[in-house]
């Protein structure tokens, strides 16, 4: 009874932002089994959270692309296509599992569960909430990027021990593109290490809480470096999840299904998971590195709501705008790709960092707003047009055909 | 202290056999690799068990050396595609004339 | 990290990791895939990355994470597939003078253990057990290990640009130069 | 809007075309392009075809089958998915006249192409498409197999699924009938003319004229 009555405590006041919440649960068990229930505590909820998250996502985004493309979207299983992950759980757990006879067996086998536990990983240092870090690493950012620097290796694992030429392709593709953006990804982050002097990501997100008396909350993104840093960091990210517009390493129309061709059933959906769960912590390294972490937008509004209400809220509302992006933009082409993350993310992400820079060392508000301003207008204008003339396309003339 | 030094004595003697026994010009990387990871183990097990308070040099040392590391496997990794590029062969007993 | 989540003996995982550590180097060299080598290489490398957590060097861990597996490892097997397709070697995968060169690690390997076991070094009690912050890493490395840092990031500079140089594929000749 | 110098500026236009997609699907129905499947269906067009069937007048389908095992369609059918055998009874079709008709007539459904051949060389106006194409089946030996009883429709099936051809056809067909009755008619006056006018029909051989020799 004690036991229960110390988890009930323990979620109440992690649900209300009080200090230590693992405290109640941990005092109430026998002294050995401590550091094991604590550990139990900081994975179980996000065990539980993010694969349902990962689930209404899934049946969001189908009937948000729907709308976007005037149609319905799922609307047969429960009440208007709200269970339909459930079905999709279902039929994928007991499909049969197919593997190739040239296969080698051991790696792909392991793929999947190698691309899992990483993601899964970087939940870890993630603040999702005033108290409720579930490690509290002084190099938080660090570890968010080693962690997730092994996924590359699963991806090459399941391309490569499928022994299909489509999946290594689309595993080469893959890790090239994940390395390339990784790049932009780390730099976009960097500029904001360089303001608060920090890596761990609960001292980044209590940085960016509004001061009392004030009106806008001091997230980064309110300010030039910010606001570029977190485009970039976002585009960077969408490459890193292999997302639309950059799916191109699942691209359908010639590499049939990429990385993942030769799996099925439950070792697809891990896939599945991993890929939208990287989607998340990517999001998640967004909000706690530009928008504010737990913080509420405005100083008068910080009490309102409990802390991790505001996290998942931004995670929501990023998790909605990729689905929008993912509506309304093609796939790239595997050079388009290159040139975007070398010749644009990169010096881009560099100049960023000068900009935070001079933000840092620029003594008087309207100064550094303006000169933040000007260097990365600057810079987006002239690269911009630097880049654009790939892209324009004039009218289409037909020499042959009337 | 015994203990990681005796891992790192192996560590480094494994490396160094790859490196003497393969063939492929990968194989003596990966090998390389290896022996750069064992002092790698003593450069930290040093900084452990220095006396110095903070003293951090050890840590700094592991750093460095993985950055060299880095470098050196990009740099040889482009050298031996570029001979295989040459030669179609990484296979170090054949690479045997001076003449490109 | 201090002692694991599980309350279990630090000589324990010390004797895990290192035989993890061990086993998979010697996998690492001993297959004849070359992409099970790398694979293995890679679990070595995540095997090190472990003891230095465990050795409260957690930036040195990260670090190890991130450049071996996350960069190195990607080099090694993309170089790998660039040569021999990744698909087992032909013929023997072990030079002509193995024996020798085994032989002679071997040779090493006793002679350096026997030096281990009499240095008076080793008896000294750890001293670092608390980890340093990233503050003081990054302090230091902006003050005392200023130029060391930079020879390094100009280093990295010279052999990015040397292995773009050396790997960038030769010009084609051209047309009205060909005879 | 955003001029195009911009980078991402058609990023920009796209986004807010599709928001404008997405918002409008809500609030304006007639936006929506597909419909709800099962319970709503798009109306056919009048000149879909799927798969023959063999039409059939009257109530009995075997009584009425239009089919007089003729073969033209078998031997027409480019993947040659049709199968018949004649029957040795005849039975007498629209006209009166008595007619072959098929024993056997299948039809394979998994290699059928609807082409619609075996309804143009048909000269009966006895095989017809449909527009049924909900043809799936869970036995995929016989149960693709499709016999005369199943393929047997009515003739009001066909004036349903496809009115203005089934018009044209009953309208030939009536006017054929016609034209045969008022034949029939007219050699049964001519000939019952020719009765009153002459000697006593035949049924009395000692008036009828000797026979030369």
């Amino acid at each position: 009874m004690e036991p229960l009555k110390g988890l009930l405590s323990t979620l109440w006041k992690a649900l209300t932002d009080q200090p230590d919440p693992k405290a109640p649960f941990l005092e109430s068990i026998p002294e050995d089994y401590r550091s094991l229930a604590s550990a139990v505590l900081s994975v179980a909820p996000i065990l539980m959270v993010f694969p349902l998250l990962f689930a209404l996502t899934t049946v969001l985004e189908r009937k948000g692309l729907g709308r976007i493309q005037n149609r319905l979207g799922p609307n047969r299983v429960g009440p208007a296509g709200f269970l339909q992950f459930a079905a999709d759980g279902l039929k994928t757990l007991t499909k049969e599992d197919v593997v190739p006879r040239a296969a080698d067996r051991v790696v792909h086998f392991l793929a999947p569960i190698a691309l899992v536990i990483p993601v899964l990983l970087t939940f870890a240092v993630l603040p999702f909430g005033r108290n409720l870090a579930p490690i509290d690493l002084d190099a938080g950012l660090l570890f968010f990027f080693a962690v997730s620097s092994a996924t590359e290796l699963a991806v090459f694992m399941a391309g490569w021990a499928s022994r299909n030429k489509y999946s290594l392709l689309g595993a080469l593709r893959a890790v090239a593109q994940m390395v390339s953006y990784e790049i932009p990804l780390v730099l976009a982050a960097l500029s904001v290490v360089m303001i608060t002097g920090t890596l761990s990501l609960s001292a980044i997100a209590a940085a960016q809480s509004p001061t009392p008396g004030s009106f806008l909350a001091p997230w980064y993104v309110f300010t030039p470096w910010g606001l570029m840093g977190f485009l970039l960091f976002m585009i960077a990210a969408c490459a890193e999840a292999n997302r639309s517009p950059f799916d191109l390493p699942e691209g359908e129309s010639e590499i049939i299904a990429g990385y993942y061709l030769e799996y099925s059933g439950f070792k697809f959906a891990l896939f599945f998971l991993g890929e939208y769960l990287g989607l998340f912590a990517s999001s998640g390294l967004a909000i706690t590195l530009f928008l504010g972490g737990w913080n509420a937008p405005f100083a008068f509004m910080q009490g309102w709501l409990p802390s991790w209400v505001w996290f998942f809220a931004k995670l929501a509302t990023l998790i909605a705008v990729f689905i929008w992006i993912r509506g309304t933009l093609p796939r790239v082409r595997m050079d388009q790709l290159m040139g975007l993350a070398w010749k644009f993310m990169i010096p881009m992400t560099l100049l960023t960092l000068v900009a935070a820079g001079l933000w840092h060392r620029l003594p008087s508000a309207p100064l550094r707003w303006v000169a933040c301003t000007a260097l990365l207008a600057g810079a987006f204008l002239v690269l911009g047009r630097v880049l654009m003339p790939r892209t324009r396309h004039g009218r289409r003339v037909y020499r042959y055909a009337d | 202290m015994t203990f990681y030094l005796a891992l790192s004595v192996l560590l480094f003697c494994v490396g160094l056999a790859g490196v003497l026994a393969r063939r492929h010009a990968i194989m003596a990387l990966i090998g390389i690799e290896l022996m750069l990871n064992a002092a790698n183990i003593n450069f930290i097990a040093f900084w452990r068990h220095s006396s110095a308070a903070d003293d951090l040099s050890g840590m700094f040392w592991m750093i460095f050396s993985v950055a060299i590391a880095a470098a050196e496997a990009a740099v040889g990794l482009a050298l031996v595609i570029l001979v295989f590029r040459h030669r179609r062969s990484v296979r170090l007993d054949e690479l045997e004339s001076l003449k490109g | 990290m201090e002692g694991g989540f599980i309350a279990m003996p630090t000589d324990v995982i010390l004797w895990i990791l290192g035989g993890l550590i061990l086993i998979s180097a010697v996998m690492s060299l001993a297959l004849r895939n070359l992409i099970h080598c790398a694979l293995f290489l890679m679990v070595c490398f995540l095997g090190l990355a472990g003891l230095y957590l465990h050795l409260n060097a957690v930036f040195s861990g990260l670090v190890q994470a991130l450049v071996y597996v996350g960069a190195v490892g990607i080099i090694l097997i993309f170089a790998i597939l660039l040569t021999e397709g990744g698909g087992t070697e032909t013929g023997s995968h072990l030079g002509s003078q193995w024996r020798t060169g085994i032989g002679l690690a071997v040779l090493l390997a006793f002679a350096l253990l026997g030096a281990v076991s009499n240095s008076p070094q080793t008896t000294q009690a750890a001293r670092h057990t608390e980890e340093p912050t990233v503050r003081e890493i990054g302090l230091k490395l902006m003050t005392d290990y200023l130029l060391p840092l930079q020879t390094i990031g100009l280093l990295l500079t010279a052999a990015a640009i040397g292995a773009v140089v050396l790997a960038m594929q030769e010009p084609k000749p051209r047309k009205d130069e060909t005879p | 809007m955003v001029p195009r110098v911009i980078l991402g500026g058609g990023i920009v236009k796209g986004m807010i075309e599709t928001a404008r997609n997405f918002v409008g699907s809500y609030t304006d129905a007639s936006r929506l392009t597909t419909v709800e499947y099962p319970e709503q269906r798009i109306p056919l067009h009048a000149n879909a075809r799927q798969f023959p069937f063999l039409v059939f007048d009257g109530t009995d389908p075997m009584a009425g089958l239009r089919c007089v095992a003729c073969q033209i369609c078998e031997k027409e059918c480019p993947p040659q998915c049709i199968y018949i055998i004649k029957d040795s009874v005849k039975k007498p079709d629209y006209l009166g006249k008595m007619q072959m008709q098929p024993k056997v007539f299948d039809i394979d459904l998994s290699v059928c192409m609807s082409c619609q051949i075996c309804v143009e060389v048909c000269p009966f106006d006895a095989i017809k498409m449909d527009t049924e194409f909900e043809l799936s089946n869970d036995d995929r030996f016989a149960g693709l197999l499709v016999n005369k009883h199943q393929l047997a429709k009515p003739n009001s099936h066909f004036a349903r699924i496809h009115p203005a051809e089934a018009a044209e056809v009953d309208g030939r067909l009536a006017a054929e009938k016609a034209k045969a009755e008022a034949k029939a008619r007219a050699d049964a006056e001519a000939k019952a003319k020719a009765a009153a006018t002459s000697p006593p029909p035949a049924g009395n051989p000692s008036s009828s004229p000797p026979p030369k020799s």
